[in-house]
């Protein structure tokens, strides 16, 4: 029980904290329509954190919400992978966070269906759309900005540069993801890790886009040792919670 | 044309406008009605865009997932909202390019009410249920205003603004029900918004320019003055019923109009905000301005790679 | 003795604020010595907000203490001018933010000297000499910044176009403030503005810069209504307390 | 010069420096110990300047006023060691801005410790108490190390360190005496700094390269594993008295060595870090980069201004 809620909350805590850095965008796209789409990912994002987030809270006691889950907890204690916290340095960074992520994510709700977990494999049915939706949206703008203006291929590539060696540690399970996989309820990462690489890299070379060498990957998120933008994240995020505490909002 | 032909013109298209026809934007118009209507129209629009900011401002604070979600969900309507009106707008001939460009330079306006810093949680219910109930009763009679485009526009809006009102009462009454602490944080943002809310229905009727005009062209169907009095007399009550206290000692309801009376405006800081020296003008602009050059290379990239997918078909059908 | 305590909040906000804003800087300063400048007056204008605050907390029961003011208060309660606010967008709205609040500051502090209350008083007699160097070292780049290149005095002017419309704030007592002018506690406003405008307008006339034409000032930060900037001040300063709350550090 | 020449001066040079005599920038030098000196000094001011950074991540979010200051200080002592450690450097003949660009250009290091970040308060109190301990170690046998320059910063150095250590210390102890959350968040800090602690002090005698030169001239006394086992052998007896534990299961007491017996280090991780790949090397690089060219507009200003007042000066002395 206590691996599956965490394994939950890793899931959910990946929606969340990308939610909220794409919500920190909101009111300041490039353009009114890509506002408008980047703000819908971020909702479709937020609300599929709820969905975790409630089902969490169910394995718990009853006093526990999915806002203690999203609100109450200390930086140790959230379990999203290091990718998802990268500032909004310009859009070419968001837009590969945002590709890099989002062929990951399909991949793992489409084996999150057949998870042995019945609520895992409900909240996947209901987000699959979504990602399919998302990774459509940033493929489509990685091809535009690598295969756009000189400037724009420069700006994609050197966000390719600073974001690929977050990627490994997508496919790095933690010690209770291990276990739950062994369960047949957590997604086999080793499984999507091969069709991953050939997806992005396939798209990245539509895009005349070049993976950079990497011998060493980041990791310590699923572990809770964030980058040192997430205090700031959080500091935003749970101030209401922090300042009011105990209300209903 | 001659000045004859135009005046015979003119003659028919006010007829029309009188039998409540809408005007499309093939049909001829007067050069006022196109000049009028694209400043109303992107006016309207800038302000549902530079709206976003206030209340853009909470979205990575909200207290709870829900409201996050509300009003993440709140702010891309209005976004949705500048996209028709904009395309309301380009109907009469002029571009989207144009249209920022008179926005940054500070050419063309906006609600004045965005100038206002949101400064607490309670702002975004203040603004919900003010801000957009002010929006709704300038914004209702619009639906049936004579340019086609824009009216139909108006329709989807308003309706999205009915929602948006009722879940900014929601914030306040959860709030006025809550806490001390809550219910102190929801008077305090009444206080604060309750009077630029009054300023929002504009200058009051003997300052005010153009009212006779957009009443034949059903830009108008009130006087701001009316309208204000219209909105008093709806919120006062909803006040009422979560407990907060308007903020104006003179207000009183008049047996006799069966209307509320209310005390003075202070219009020096309704021209002050107008002309730019609110509290916020500056950023909000310069937060718009910097949002549009900072995405220059973007949608540069965007044309770069449509005109390179182009080629690339015209290219096969030669090799065809 | 509400008054007092409003009175001492409001300066010592001024300081903490500005501190805060200071240190934001630390590490990241246009050279090292500007760096190490900067930190120093940021040193200073902390170590003055620990006395204020320790004397506001003196005049409260005995479990107040400065970290109480300095951490518990909401964004409403906080007195500071929304000058302090301003954040460091380059190094020329650094400079000159500095700048203005510092002529001030030295004003005020003289004037001080001389309150009825002694406890201020002694504080002011402390703080004066550190007043003194900040003016100069602002006053400084403030001529180095408009009469260098074309390029810095594009940027200089461009600070003092954004804030001067804060300086009005600093002259506009708030209530209590003006009760306290009466008894001779509060520095008397009216008495240090014309001095104010006489200094700063002939340094920015050596600096080749030109104050703007302004009919409206800002003000609300002494009524506790800041500017947008202020919440996200405060969600970091306050977010170990917040997160913690009732331990000792 | 003939070889034969310079010979005799090395000879000359080697006596001075086994006399423990104080080779100063205008005595001659071989080439080689003025490259190393630059070489090491300026690694020194680097880390210096660039340890400023994980630090400075909590000054904004210092939990009291107290420790606000004291860490404003702290980093802020960093800074001026960085300024004798670059002012040394320079007496060898290489300017501050050729430094900060062989840094830029990451042709320089700096020490690796600086690339974890700080992501809890108690990282604040694990860094002085072991990174700044660890740098003691180090750096004490350098204050009589030949070089004049570099030996008398060294001196102000470390007379700052050690009160940054004990201030770190203090940090920890206030922590692992404080509530549980406090303690837990202690010993968290120490399982994650140990480690890279015990790499700063070098890679094993076996990989090192530079040792022998080094003890000559009096940039090393000790051997890295040496130093390695003063520091244990200091550190975890401290560890006992606030009563946390060293995330190490071999640790423990050697009765016939007098040492502590330690555990394998993870030199691939070090490996990793010190080539560019650690969790935060090209943010620090980078934060490094943008402060000196958002800066450059400052810095051509100063040096304008200087130049126009020192025309106006030889202006008026011309018109005298």
């Amino acid at each position: 029980m206590k691996n599956l809620k965490n394994y939950i909350l890793q899931i959910a805590d990946n929606n969340l904290i990308l939610g909220q850095r794409l919500s920190e965008l909101c009111g300041h796209g490039p353009s009114l329509e890509t506002d408008i789409a980047c703000t819908n990912i971020a909702l479709d994002l937020l609300g599929q954190t709820r969905s975790y987030y409630q089902y969490a809270a169910s394995l718990e006691n009853d006093d526990v919400t999915e806002d203690d889950l999203a609100y109450q907890r200390t930086e140790r204690e959230y379990k999203n992978v290091l990718l998802v916290e990268y500032p909004n340095k310009h859009f070419g960074y968001i837009i590969m966070r945002q590709f890099l992520f989002d062929v990951f994510h399909q991949l793992f709700l489409t084996e999150l269906l057949s998870s042995k977990d019945e609520q895992l494999a409900a909240i996947a049915r209901k987000g699959i759309k979504e990602a399919n939706y998302h990774v459509s949206f940033s493929g489509d703008w990685i091809k535009r900005l690598g295969d756009g203006t000189q400037e724009s291929h420069e700006k994609v590539q050197e966000a390719l540069d600073a974001l690929w060696s977050y990627t490994g540690e997508l496919f790095d399970p933690s010690e209770y993801e291990k276990q739950l996989i062994e369960e047949g309820i957590a997604v086999n990462l080793e499984k999507i890790k091969p069709i991953y690489l050939e997806r992005v890299s396939k798209l990245f070379a539509e895009a005349t886009l070049t993976i950079p060498e990497t011998k060493w990957f980041k990791k310590g998120g699923k572990q809770g040792v964030h980058t040192e933008h997430m205090g700031y994240i959080l500091a935003d995020l749970q101030y209401m919670q922090r300042t009011y505490p105990n209300m209903s909002w | 044309m001659s000045d004859k032909e135009v005046k015979d013109l003119e003659k028919i298209f006010d007829q029309r406008i009188a039998n409540d026809e809408k005007i499309e934007p093939r049909d001829w118009m007067p050069e006022k009605y196109r000049k009028t209507h694209i400043r109303q129209i992107s006016q309207h629009a800038h302000s549902e865009i530079v709206g976003m900011l206030p209340e853009g401002n909470w979205i990575t604070r909200a207290p709870s997932l829900r409201r996050k979600v509300a009003l993440l969900a709140k702010v891309q309507d209005e976004a949705g909202h500048g996209l028709y009106l904009y395309s309301a707008c380009e109907t009469l001939g002029i571009s989207r390019e144009e249209l920022y460009e008179q926005l940054h330079s500070g050419k063309a306006k906006y609600s004045s009410i965005f100038n206002y810093p949101t400064i607490t949680w309670a702002d975004i219910g203040a603004i919900g249920w003010l801000v957009d109930g002010a929006a709704i009763i300038n914004q209702v009679p619009l639906c049936s205003t004579s340019f086609g485009p824009y009216a139909r526009a108006m329709v989807r809006v308003c309706k999205e603004e009915s929602f948006h009102q009722r879940q900014g009462f929601e914030i306040m009454m959860k709030l006025a029900k809550g806490t001390p602490e809550q219910k102190a944080m929801a008077q305090d943002a009444l206080n604060r918004w309750w009077w630029p809310s009054l300023m929002m229905l504009g200058p009051t009727d003997s300052e005010s320019v153009h009212t006779e005009q957009s009443m034949k062209w059903k830009l108008k169907r009130k006087t701001n003055d009316e309208l204000r009095q219209q909105f008093i007399d709806q919120t006062v009550p909803q006040a009422d019923l979560i407990g907060l206290t308007i903020p104006d000692q003179d207000l009183k309801f008049n047996e006799e109009t069966g209307h509320y009376d209310f005390g003075e405006i202070d219009w020096d800081e309704f021209w002050q905000v107008v002309k730019g020296e609110g509290p916020c003008n500056k950023e909000r602009l310069q937060t718009r301005v910097d949002a549009w050059e900072n995405g220059a290379w973007v949608r540069d990239a965007a044309m770069a790679y449509a005109e390179k997918q182009e080629n690339k078909k015209d290219d096969l059908k030669e090799a065809v």
